[in-house]
């Protein structure tokens, strides 16, 4: 349809079935290629930072754990970090160990919901999403044996975790870093070389690395575009740089390399975490820190990799046993500053797969 | 006077039927109706627990015996839900269109044979008159599409007529290739002179129809009209209650009908042996069905531009040799044998569709604003 | 654009791929099997709540994020009480709830009867005690511990002597005793034989004044001498007779002298040094050998720069007794970080307030001098993994040595026993006397040891529990019964309480301020007033006393299940279990605030704390599979 | 009275007369090409029924109408192309403010 | 009988959508009813058995050429301003009638030189001879495909974006 | 509250007027909703005739309830997993997500609400069409929960629409979401056409 | 492609810049309001410092002055950076850096919305969470809801 209508508004959300929550884009249509954006967030708008700051420094970590929630150990942990950094103390190795473990579990789990949604949002019936949620259902699994709870843990603690893993957590974990390559392939069988998967992602919704530096992009995305920057590797935390992984990038920038940026990112992370239990330490798993606790004055920036990108928390302590500052450098929010640039110009159906390919997560765009 | 023209040669050949012509006709309209209805509900069953199968999970299986009651559960509650109009919009548009949208479907299969002879009316233009008629629907989904007031269903209605309009002509010249072949319009004649399947003799043609048929009755990959992730729910988004439960069953009851020209026209219809024709008729339907929910459950969605792009750039040049090529053969090579036949178009399908996949190219990039 | 490049065979693939799913086992309900193995529970989705633990101490309902448990006490304890984490602590079993009860009443003397009860140093302990006490408070995991000391020191400061009315002296027994050394193990070993026991008590002391390591090893700005002096002045009221500047060669000559049994009591007097190359340079001082030096008065000259190895209590004394001489840089090498360092932390944050700087992660790999200047070379170190006391070792890493011109240094490093060769006990390689665990008995009749001799390097309440513990074998050893307890507080009624603890943090502690500190050695932390003392003390959870729970509600429908309350709880007395979680109807407004999901009085196995009590819970068979 | 060729022919003559008149008085362009292809069926109709009673053996005028249909799409055709060419333009479909090709 | 109520009603019907097509203020509405009159008219065709003609103009008066209008009214948002009439609203109105009267005067007043043949049986094969046989219409078959050519180029470069 | 077609032409003029209804919705919300279904634990006299046709009717409409997507946060991820394979919620006949409100029985309010979102949530249950049922999923659906007091957070969505079945949970389990639905179930079994629309 | 350390980046910008308008506090750059797009360019532009992508923006209330803290960092050089910038509570107005970096954009905006700092030259300043008639801004010490 080349015929040059008139444009006219379409509201997009907040309750669309691919907005990822409750996103809002009004899009200018013309005909069905989309000419102007305008994303209205702020639909998931809790506060978090304002009731952080109302809160002390350890309930705030079930706070964190509902920024993200798909990715709940890695905010939790950036925000721990952070409050160990402003406390200056340090971890017992095991359960730096463990943590790495659970950070790059929820890394796979949150890659299979993105790249589930991805392949939704092309239009597959749920199949692809269904067999990813399968596998995300057994990490949950795991996370279930260790901290009773499947999508919010509130396992990180200051100085270490909640508590040591249960025994029967390793072996089940061998068993599924085992078996998780094998559902990765059949991944990639059902999907990555499928023709209509590839003409509706490839060349599509291009982010060049230059703008993508410039908008602040991290995470897949970023790398997706080329750009090697990964907080693991380049300002490496906890104990990331006892293992080896490769950081992988693509060159394209489109939805496609996206998509497959994150299915390589799964492989690293499983890389990770075999090499993680292999290492594994015995001894504590927190050293013993008050439940509540009061920094000296001063303020902190800790950032880690999450899987949506680079993850921050800049907190100021005034010394007193609440934060007076708590601040969550998002990625999700930041990764949609290019959206506009990406998105105009395609057609409505595009603009559904390039904004489901940045892979945003509400609850941490909105606080 | 005893009625003219068309209805007049109906009521000639169903006159070994019992009763008048008038009975007849109430008969079997009668019989359709169930037999879409009982067909549609087998299909939303079927569709829901093969779906199911295919994400590892059982699907509907508490509204009776393995679920078999669910889409009866699904239309009783459907029709006594509340009706809701939408406050903008055209209501008396809005109430219409069901109606225009469902009878249309439900009219192609006057001319469908269940059975040798077991049809409506054996229309001598019988090809013609399902293509016409179908494409009456589409009026029907705009109608919905408009008269919803909502941006979304007209998004999606207006992909529905592009679609179905682009995609009626090479389904038309794939059908075409076949009534070369047949020697006539009707369906029941065409099914008659099926002595191979002609799905052997046309495969060209038939993977022009299917491709085509997927597209006319909204199925993956051409789903666009209700696609999900980018549109909701399509033109249907504003119905509830009966009429909703009148798109719903339009929509399955389309799937129905291309199964049945499929099955009537390239699958050798009521023909087979040992079992009765009927349920031969019956059982190749379910299997198109089958392959329909298992390239449901696989395949992700194209773009519009891609949709049309497809119609006109792959699916309309081969559909236009195949016709060349089959008229070709029907002129020139009227007595061939059907096993000389079978393999030569076997190898010509396999060689456009490599030749042309080498030279085609779904367009769509980005449009500079 | 894209085309089909692989010409359907992508789609083919994936279409293989959906067929073979479509044949496969479905994976509804079905819990992988790892699930199944679990054996126990770490959290779940339903909060249990046991009556026979909870002392309704309100830890649960202030550690929930958002305030969803309400709980009501009231005003009086149902059981109790029992021996509090801090009465078990304390090495001499001080019972400090009891006495924070007696402060928050307003009976500092009854207090000071309290503590008098198990040791005859309160104040010494009220000034300077390492508190084990207080790291074992159940407050203190939960934010600081209470102030024990400080509230000790407020008792004493306000004691009327109210303790000697109810106190106790037993009738002469006739037996001599002689104890070797003054410090505190040798003192309260003597004050206990000669006032419970009834023996006569000659302690001997080399140097001229009495109290040990009370005295030599504290500097007066944290034990001022006149509170030492008030101490050993009560002992020698109950009729030990001190004798200074007399050196004691060999115990046996005692024996023959007429005493029935010789305590050695000698402590732990003699600095370690560093161990590095170029450590017995001229300036290169021994903690202890600097702090007797200055405590006993002698002129000790100090350089501009200082440096202290060491992190441990003596270190920071030295630190802060060198900035007390004058020195103006002072620097204390540390080869760990902040978190390992033995010296408790007020003294850390004291000794940085007073201008100190701490160096961590840092090791001494040598010293040379030169020009009268002498240069530290230091290693930087590393946290390697950790060792069997559960801090991370220190790895030295490669190259990375610096150096630092100093004037002194001082090698605080560690102390041990000075044994001379002629007491002709058997000792261990740190020099330690070898005695009976129990009994304290050398290897020679009637000859025991105690205090920092055996223990080696310990602190003052170890010293004076030691020196209990060799009056009791002592006294059992000369026909005594050994019976040294007393009873000099009145009886406790279980004291009321409305509300839970308070949820304030410490109150200050007073100091003389920086300007006026560093020029003498005047005792630097001021007591505290009435409103402190009180105010600390309705921090205390009260762990001995069970108070009644009349009301304890979870508001369901605002529950997170994010298990803090359990982790926090001291008591276990919160468990979660695995189930999932119930819906409900509701029926106007009444059932938001049903407490369906608090299963009270219905002790499970939580698995939380206790992984030995454990049974797998019932699995959660909710649906089952039709098909 | 039997079904006879005036009945067609006064059923044309009706439904041409509306398209004549929807032609000429209305403003909308797609209402006028809309009145047009009423006219052309109207047309159709005529011819259809001349072939069925004047000629019935002969299908001439069936075949005049198929002409008659194609005529009539490609006049649609191009039609609204205009249609749409002028509104992109104008932002309007109302002839009587379209006086592009008055003189 | 049948055919005549079938006459009937389809005239009333196919009459009644045209004077909606003119008359009424949606547009939308008025391009339902043109289908609605080309539905009648291929019921008109079926009573004059011409089935091929019927299908044909089933398939593209309203499978194409109405859907065409009703997208060109989407395209042109011609839905929101609705159908008036001109200035000439009234004058027409009387030539019309006029033009009626006169018409119908004429038709009724000629006498018409009616056969009484029987029927083709099948329409379909008879059309393709007449169109496609000796001394058929194959160069005018010709001619209209060009001219639909024509037409769809003409078309395209009529609304094509620069 | 169906919301009128009003002409609105910029940006700015949308988000005051985006703004003004939540403000109005927010004014007008302190109080829960009750639940209109309270007759639930009566004793209906019904007679014959209406008890059989209660017995297809609410057999069909618990045997297809159709939810309406509705994922504002963290329990939406919960009520995937419910609906994917591992749980399967389409046993109960509810694999068809619709989009569209209008053909939805039932809102499972999956996350924190809002004040910003709440006209939204409002509108949608508005649209959807009679018999429809709530299920407040998660303690932020039932309270707030942990968000209860911030500024921007609707303590509950009682307070925007009428809630039938509370599943408490931060998320509920899957298995919990599954039990309140099977609660639901019951709770429609209860109903009688007699008395509906009352 | 050198990583500098803080103290050599900070002693980079003392040279070009007078001390009232840059000054290395605590391991951060303190800058003055008026001076911090000359500062951000400079930062920007420069060769051997090149800070190309920033990290994060926000905001604190110290109760009296709002600070504006930017995390800067370079990719090439892998060297990071904090700039604060200090404005006062009764005019609070910052220059934008939307033009130096376009991933302030959305940050500015929550910081607009959440704190009430407005950013001159900032292309789209509105409500990014909050909607339109919400009072006060509630990241503010002094703001309390009231409910």
């Amino acid at each position: 349809m080349a015929l040059k209508t008139e444009p006219f508004v379409l509201n997009i959300g907040p309750l669309h079935p691919s907005t990822h929550g409750v996103f809002r884009l009004l899009a200018t249509l013309d005909g069905e290629v989309v000419i102007d954006i305008e994303p209205i967030i702020g639909y998931l708008h809790r506060g978090i930072e304002k009731l952080a700051e109302e809160r002390e420094y350890q309930k705030d970590i079930p706070l964190c754990d509902r920024l993200d929630y798909v990715a709940a150990m890695s905010h939790s942990m950036a925000y721990v970090m952070a409050v160990e950094k402003l406390l200056g103390i340090s971890v017992p190795e095991r359960a730096e160990y463990i943590r790495v473990i659970m950070v790059e579990l929820q890394r796979i789990a949150s890659h299979l919901l993105a790249v589930g949604s991805i392949a939704n949002e092309i239009g597959t019936f749920f199949t692809p999403f269904m067999y990813m949620f399968r596998e995300r259902e057994r990490i949950l699994d795991l996370f279930d044996m260790v901290c009773g709870q499947r999508l919010l843990y509130n396992y990180m603690r200051f100085g270490g975790v909640s508590h040591d893993l249960p025994e029967e957590f390793i072996p089940a974990l061998a068993k599924f870093i085992n078996q998780m390559p094998g559902y990765i392939d059949e991944y990639d069988q059902l999907l990555a070389e499928n023709e209509i998967l590839l003409v509706r992602t490839k060349g599509i919704g291009v982010l060049p690395p230059e703008l993508a530096i410039n908008c602040s992009v991290s995470g897949p995305t970023l790398r997706a575009s080329g750009v090697a920057r990964d907080i693991r590797r380049c300002d490496p935390y906890s104990i990331y740089d006892r293992f080896e992984f490769d950081i992988p990038t693509r060159t394209a920038g489109d939805c496609y390399d996206r998509y497959r940026q994150r299915i390589e990112e799964m492989r690293q992370s499983l890389r990770i975490i075999r090499q993680a239990v292999e290492q594994l330490p015995q001894g504590k798993v927190n050293s013993q820190v008050p439940i509540r606790v009061r920094p000296p004055q001063g303020d902190v920036f800790v950032h880690v990799e999450a899987p949506r990108g680079e993850l921050g928390f800049y907190l100021v302590s005034d010394g007193s046993e609440k934060p007076y500052r708590f601040h969550i450098r998002a990625p999700s929010l930041i990764n949609l500053t290019p959206l506009r640039e990406m998105i105009i110009g395609w057609k409505l159906a595009d603009a559904i797969v390039i904004f489901g390919s940045i892979d945003i997560i509400m609850g941490e765009i909105d606080r | 006077m005893t009625a003219a023209g068309t209805i007049s040669q109906a009521s000639a050949l169903a006159s070994d039927w019992p009763g008048n012509f008038w009975l007849h006709l109430l008969v079997f309209a009668l019989i359709i109706l169930a037999f879409v209805i009982l067909t549609v509900i087998i299909l939303i069953w079927l569709e829901r627990r093969l779906l199911g199968r295919i994400q590892v999970r059982p699907g509907p299986n508490r509204a009776g015996p393995f679920g078999l009651l669910q889409p009866i559960a699904d239309v009783v509650k459907i029709l006594t839900k509340e009706d809701t109009v939408p406050g903008w919009g055209d209501r008396l548009v809005f109430w219409l269109a069901p109606l225009v949208a469902f009878v249309p479907v439900l009219l192609v299969f006057a001319v469908v044979p269940f059975w040798n002879g077991a049809l409506l009316a054996d229309l001598n233009i019988g090809i013609l008159y399902v293509l016409a008629v179908s494409s009456v629907a589409s009026v029907g989904i705009f109608m919905t599409g408009w008269a919803s007031g909502n941006k979304y269903s007209l998004i999606g209605a207006m992909r529905d007529i592009a679609q179905l309009i682009s995609y009626e002509i090479p389904m038309m010249l794939s059908l075409a290739a076949v009534v070369l072949v047949a020697g006539s319009l009707s369906l029941n004649e065409i099914v008659a002179a099926q002595d191979v399947p002609y799905i052997l003799l046309q495969p060209m043609g038939f993977t022009i129809f299917f491709i085509a048929a997927l597209a006319e009755a909204n199925r993956t990959p051409f789903d666009l009209v209700e696609a999900d992730s980018e549109i909701v729910a399509g033109f249907n988004i504003e119905y509830s209650g009966m009429k909703f439960a009148i798109l719903y069953l339009m929509e399955y009851s389309e799937v129905v009908f291309i199964a049945a020209i499929a099955t009537s026209l390239f699958l050798g219809g009521w023909r087979g042996p040992f079992l009765p024709p009927f349920l031969w008729f019956v059982i190749k339907m379910f299997a198109v069905f089958f392959v329909l929910i298992w390239i449901r459950g696989t395949l992700p969605r194209l773009r519009i531009d891609q949709v049309m792009a497809f119609a006109w750039k792959f699916l309309l040049p081969l559909a236009l040799i195949n016709l060349v090529v089959t008229g070709a053969q029907v002129v020139f090579w009227p007595q061939a044998p059907y096993w000389s036949l079978v393999p030569i178009n076997v190898t010509l399908l396999a060689a456009l569709l490599l030749l042309w996949a080498r030279f085609f190219r779904l367009g769509g990039s980005r449009v500079g604003i | 654009m894209l085309g089909f490049e692989r010409y359907g065979n992508g789609i083919a693939r994936g279409m293989a791929v959906t067929l073979r799913n479509m044949f496969r086992r479905t994976i509804t309900t079905q819990y992988p099997e790892e699930r199944l193995n679990v054996s126990r529970r770490v959290r779940g989705n339903i909060l249990g709540w046991s009556s026979e633990k909870c002392i309704g101490c309100y830890t649960c309902a202030r550690s929930c994020p958002h305030g969803c448990i309400e709980i009501t006490t009231s005003s009086r304890g149902a059981r109790g009480p029992v021996a509090a984490p801090c009465n078990q602590a304390c090495p001499a079993h001080v019972n400090a709830a009891r006495y924070i009860r007696l402060i928050r009443e307003g009976k500092p003397d009854e207090a000071v009867a309290v503590v008098r009860e198990k040791i005859p140093f309160p104040s010494v302990c009220a000034y300077i005690c390492a508190h084990p006490c207080e790291s074992s408070c159940t407050r203190g995991q939960l934010d600081e511990p209470i102030a024990i000391r400080m509230l000790k020191r407020y008792a004493v400061d306000n004691d009327t002597g109210l303790w000697k009315q109810r106190s106790r002296v037993a009738p002469p027994s006739g037996k001599k005793i002689a104890i070797v050394g003054s410090g505190p193990a040798g003192l309260s070993a003597g004050y206990y034989l000669s006032k419970l026991g009834g023996h006569s008590v000659t302690v001997f002391e080399a140097l001229p004044e009495p109290g040990g390591m009370m005295l030599v090893g504290i500097p007066a700005y944290r034990l001022p001498r006149h509170i030492l002096a008030a101490d050993i002045k009560e002992i020698e009221q109950a009729g030990v007779t001190i004798e200074t500047n007399v050196q004691i060669d060999a115990p046996e000559s005692l024996l023959e002298q007429g005493y029935n049994a010789v305590l050695l009591a000698v402590g732990a007097h003699e600095a370690i040094g560093i161990g590095v190359p170029g450590d017995d340079e001229p300036g290169v001082l021994g903690g202890v050998d600097f702090l007797r030096q200055v405590n006993l008065g002698r002129r000790v000259e100090l350089g501009n720069r200082v440096a202290v190895i060491g992190g441990g209590n003596t270190a920071m004394d030295s630190a802060r007794t060198a900035v007390r001489l004058g020195a103006g840089e002072v620097t204390i090498v540390y080869r760990r970080t902040r978190a390992e360092m033995p010296a408790s932390a007020e003294e850390i944050e004291d000794a940085l307030a007073e201008g100190i700087k701490i160096v961590f992660l840092a090791a001494p790999s040598g010293v040379t001098s030169k020009e009268g200047q002498l240069l530290l070379e230091c290693l930087r170190m590393k946290l390697g993994p950790e060792d069997s006391s559960g801090r991370r070792r220190p790895e030295p890493i490669e190259g990375s040595q610096y150096t630092m011109p100093l004037d002194n240094i001082i090698a605080a490093i560690s102390q041990r026993p000075v044994v001379p060769a002629s007491f002709a006990v058997d000792t261990d390689k740190s020099n330690r006397i070898q005695v009976e665990k129990e009994t304290l008995t050398t290897g020679k009749k009637a000859i025991f040891a105690a205090g920092d001799a055996v223990l080696g390097p310990a602190t003052v309440i170890e010293a004076i529990a030691s020196g209990r513990q060799a009056a009791i074998s002592i006294d059992k050893y000369l026909g005594g019964s050994g019976d040294i307890d007393e009873t000099l507080a009145s009886a406790e009624e279980i004291a009321d309480r409305a509300s839970g603890p308070s949820e304030d943090w410490r109150p200050g502690v007073a100091a003389i301020p920086l300007g006026g500190r560093l020029d003498g050695f005047d005792g630097v932390e001021l007591g505290w007033s009435r409103e402190s003392a009180v105010f600390e003390t309705e921090r205390c959870l009260r762990c001995d006393i069970t108070y009644n729970v009349e009301k304890y509600r979870l508001n369901g429908g605002l529950c997170i299940y994010c298990g803090l309350c359990v982790e926090y709880c001291p008591f276990d007395a919160l468990y979660m279990s695995y189930e999932y979680e119930h819906g409900w109807y509701r029926f106007g407004q009444r059932l938001l605030e049903q407490e369906q999901l608090l299963v009270p009085d219905k002790v499970k196995p939580s698995g939380y704390a206790h992984p030995e009590i454990e049974e797998t819970l019932p699995q959660q068979t909710l649906l089952i599979d039709r098909d | 009275m039997t079904l006879g060729l005036e009945h067609y022919l006064v059923l044309s003559v009706v439904l041409f007369s509306i398209g004549f008149y929807g032609a000429l008085a209305k403003r909308s362009a797609v209402i006028i090409l809309m009145s047009i292809e009423i006219m052309l069926n109207a047309a159709n109709i005529a011819l259809v029924a001349f072939s069925r009673y004047v000629v019935p053996g002969l299908l001439t005028g069936q075949v005049f109408t198929i002409f008659s249909i194609v005529v009539g799409a490609a006049e649609v055709t191009v039609g609204l192309a205009i249609i749409i060419a002028i509104y992109r333009r104008r932002e309007t479909i109302d002839v009587t403010k379209i006086n592009l090709m008055k003189w | 009988m049948g055919l005549e109520i079938a006459f009937w009603v389809l005239t009333i019907v196919a009459v009644a959508a045209a004077l909606a097509v003119v008359s009424l203020h949606n547009i939308f509405r008025a391009s339902l009813a043109l289908i609605m009159c080309f539905l009648a008219v291929a019921g008109l065709f079926v009573t004059l058995s011409a089935d091929f003609l019927a299908a044909i103009q089933v398939l593209i008066y309203v499978g194409a050429v109405a859907v065409l209008i009703i997208l060109a009214i989407m395209l042109t948002r011609e839905v929101q301003r609705g159908s008036f009439s001109n200035r000439l609203n009234v004058p027409v109105l009387l030539s019309t009638i006029l033009f009626l009267g006169v018409a119908v005067f004429a038709v009724m007043a000629t006498s018409w030189p009616v056969v009484t043949l029987p029927l083709l049986e099948a329409t379909t094969t008879a059309l393709g001879s007449e169109l496609f046989g000796e001394g058929g219409f194959i160069l005018p078959v010709e001619i209209a495909a060009l001219l639909l050519l024509a037409a769809i180029i003409g078309a395209i470069t009529l609304v094509r974006e620069e | 509250m169906e919301v009128g077609r009003e002409r609105i032409y910029s940006a700015a003029e949308l988000d005051a007027h985006e703004g003004a209804l939540i403000e109005a919705l927010r004014a007008s919300s302190q109080q829960p909703v009750t639940d209109p279904d309270e007759w639930l634990q009566k004793e209906l006299q019904r007679n014959v005739l209406v008890t059989s046709v209660d017995a297809v009717l609410n057999w069909s409409r618990r045997s297809s309830l159709w939810p309406v997507i509705c994922f504002p946060a963290c329990c939406a991820f919960e009520f995937i997993g419910a609906s994917a394979s591992r749980f399967d919620m389409s046993r109960f006949g509810m694999d068809i997500l619709r989009g569209s409100p209008r053909q939805a029985d039932l809102l499972i309010t999956a996350g924190t609400l809002t004040w910003k979102m709440a006209p939204q949530v409002r509108r949608l249950y508005d649209q959807m069409a009679e018999p429809k049922w709530v299920i407040a999923m998660g303690a932020c659906g039932i309270t707030g929960g942990i968000f209860r007091d911030s500024y921007s957070v609707v303590p509950g969505y009682n307070r925007i629409v009428p809630v039938d079945v509370y599943v408490p949970g931060c998320p509920p389990r899957p298995e919990a979401l599954l039990n309140g639905i099977e609660m639901l179930r019951q709770k429609i079994n209860a109903r009688s056409i007699s008395t509906e629309g009352e | 492609m050198q990583a500098l350390s803080f103290d050599e980046i900070a002693g980079l910008i003392s040279a070009k810049y007078a001390p009232e308008m840059v000054a290395p506090s605590q391991g951060s750059l303190v800058v003055g309001g008026e001076h911090l797009l000359e500062v951000a360019s400079y930062l920007r532009g420069t060769p051997e410092l090149d800070f190309d992508y920033l990290i994060s923006v926000t905001a604190v209330d110290y109760r009296g002055h709002f600070e504006i803290v930017y995390h800067l960092t370079s990719l090439q050089h892998s060297h990071s950076l904090v700039l604060k910038v200090r404005c006062p509570q009764d005019k609070p107005v910052m220059p934008s850096v939307v033009s130096l970096w376009r991933g302030a954009d959305l940050q500015e905006r929550e910081v607009f919305d959440l704190m009430g700092v407005s950013f001159a030259g900032h292309p789209n300043l509105k409500r990014l969470f909050l909607w339109d008639g919400f009072k006060g801004y509630p990241l503010r010490k002094d703001y309390s809801s009231g409910t």
